[in-house]
């Protein structure tokens, strides 16, 4: 076993013990802080594969905001997760999901394949010919004309290039989405709030000046 | 927390640093790993960061939730507003070359512009949200 | 230049790697929170510096090293305050020290 | 594939590091999982942070990829934010409160 795949081996594990942990521990809280754990697992794990790109919104996310969000969200829940029955058809219908989902990575390439559609199919090349700079193009916009090579971009990450300009809609949609889990969220909580009004908590709100704490 | 004077002092310290470094990812992201979405996560982590230390109220004054919810459309706007703007200047719809010298890269920019700017707000209004909610229970 | 590189690579960062190491065996063997933060402090200040100063001297490039410098100081400065407001917060809401000043368990506990 | 010729010219005391590293994390996952008190967890992932901020820079420099680097920086500058917030919702139960 190379020492490659040794750290890919002991990152996976550690990151099923997580998972493991997580569906064990009652504490909500005590989960909270183990999903921050996988989350840095997670990013460990992607960087090692030569995503950088992923591992980073994975950091982002994981670090700022992730936990944040699961500890505002208990703050309006119960911290102590009930004990629920453990049904043998819930059990049966998990095993069955996941055997359906491993029988599917079996028509996958496998890891690194060189035949494999993303590394044979053209397209890969030409996104990777993309971070090129277009060499006559100076020159070409000073003549009014087009530039010779309509896929040269000149932008170095790839990954850039192909979320902002090849798929540029696909990122449109996705900044849609986001702004209609915002849309949700804050619909949801204003009118949450305005169901619940309580006008002392609402008034005695302290001045908010700086200089008071010291 | 507030009256924690190391805690106030660091924060104080590293919030600039945080916000800076929010910028540096969206501007650099042509060039390293990052992005519009990566960058506003950050940014809305450093706001989220002075509401816990210094009081939900202190960070609403900073930033105005309703300021923050004009972020929220803002930012898809400008992305569809760069599309629909090359379509004017003669290109389709999100054609960055339209847009002039160097379009690719000035488009690329102007849209991850915009996503930083919707993520951010939304980051930002979801924890507002929340806090406001065990405020006002 | 390579083996004066080669040198200093064992000398900074195997020691910082042992560090670490230690760090994490006291976070798991020590027997209370307290002495625990003491051995978590081994990790994030002198394994923590130990491996960046080394990757330092292994950087080709002037801005690669300049990023080490950002990211020691930054963890200088947030995991000392993490810690102090951590033990802050545990001190004041009456989880007391196991042991006492002399090291003899104070009370019959999980001291292994 | 990520072929071997990345690794020929490797120092054997990346490698030490990276698995030093790695068996930190595991016993810090290990603390924050049996920890019985909310802080030995709190101090277990603060530590599991540091970790990891070391093992993207080691990595970083074991494949010879040193903008790795810009991630080191991201957990070096959020990883304190996690803290404060589980502090903060462990003292007061909310993450809103102002006041001490």
């Amino acid at each position: 076993m190379s020492g490659e795949q040794l750290i890919d081996v002991v990152l996976l594990t550690l990151l099923a013990s997580t998972a493991i942990a997580i569906a064990r521990l009652r504490n909500l809280l005590a989960t909270a802080m183990l999903t921050g754990i996988f989350s840095l697992l997670g990013a460990c794990w992607m960087l090692f594969l030569d995503a950088p790109d992923v591992a980073f919104t994975e950091a982002a996310v994981g670090a700022g905001m992730s936990t944040i969000l699961i500890l505002a969200a208990l703050c309006v829940v119960n911290a102590e997760e009930k004990p629920s029955r453990e049904s043998p058809m819930a059990l049966f219908t998990v095993l069955l999901t996941g055997g359906v989902l491993v029988y599917g990575t079996l028509d996958m390439p496998s890891y690194g394949d060189r035949e494999a559609p993303a590394t044979t199919n053209p397209i890969t090349r030409i996104y990777l010919d993309s971070a090129h700079a277009p060499v006559e193009y100076e020159e070409d916009h000073a003549a009014g004309r087009d530039p010779g090579d309509a896929f040269a971009i000149g932008i170095p990450n790839t990954v850039t290039t192909v979320l902002a300009s090849f798929r540029g809609y696909d990122t449109m949609g996705e900044t849609a989405v986001i702004f209609t889990a915002g849309l949700g969220v804050l619909m949801v909580l204003a009118g949450a709030r305005r169901r619940r009004p309580d006008p002392i908590t609402e008034i005695d709100l302290e001045p908010a000046d700086e200089g008071s704490g010291e | 927390m507030k009256n924690h004077v190391i805690l106030r002092i660091v924060t104080k310290l590293l919030i600039p640093y945080i916000l800076l470094y929010a910028f540096y990812v969206l501007w650099h992201g042509d060039f390293g790993p990052g992005g519009g979405f990566q960058a506003g996560v950050i940014f809305a982590a450093g706001i989220v960061l002075y509401g816990l230390i210094f009081g939900l109220q202190a960070a609403e004054s900073a930033i105005r939730p309703r300021l923050v919810q004009f972020g929220v459309a803002l930012g898809l706007l400008l992305y569809i507003g760069v599309g629909i703007a090359s379509m004017l200047l003669g290109g389709a719809f999100l054609d960055y070359d339209a847009l002039g010298y160097d379009g690719q890269h000035h488009g690329i920019l102007l849209v991850e512009t915009g996503v930083f700017i919707t993520v951010a707000s939304v980051m930002i209004t979801i924890f507002y949200s929340f806090a406001e909610l065990v405020r006002s229970q | 230049m390579d083996g004066v590189r080669e040198v200093l690579g064992w000398l900074f960062i195997v020691p910082g790697a042992v560090f670490c190491v230690i760090g994490g065996i006291g976070l798991l063997r020590f027997p209370e929170f307290y002495s625990r933060m003491h051995a978590a402090g081994i990790t994030d200040t002198l394994g923590a510096a130990l491996v960046l100063i080394g990757l330092m001297f292994q950087s080709a490039d002037w801005t690669v090293a300049v990023k080490l410098v950002v990211i020691l100081f930054f963890l200088y400065m947030t995991s000392p305050t993490a810690a102090h407001a951590l033990i802050h917060a545990a001190y004041t809401s009456g989880h007391e020290p196991l042991l006492a000043d002399d090291g003899a368990p104070r009370q019959k506990g999980d001291t292994p | 594939m990520r072929s071997a010729r990345r690794y020929v010219g490797v120092k054997a005391y990346f490698a030490i590091a990276l698995l030093g590293i790695l068996v930190t994390m595991t016993l810090a996952l290990v603390r924050a999982t049996l920890g019985p008190s909310v802080y030995d967890r709190i101090l277990a992932v603060n530590l599991f942070g540091t970790a990891t901020v070391l093992f993207i820079s080691v990595l970083g420099f074991l494949t010879g990829r040193p903008d790795f680097l810009d991630l080191a920086l991201l957990y070096a500058l959020l990883n304190f934010i996690g803290t404060i917030a589980i502090l903060k919702y462990f003292k007061h139960g909310s993450l809103a409160a102002g006041e001490d």
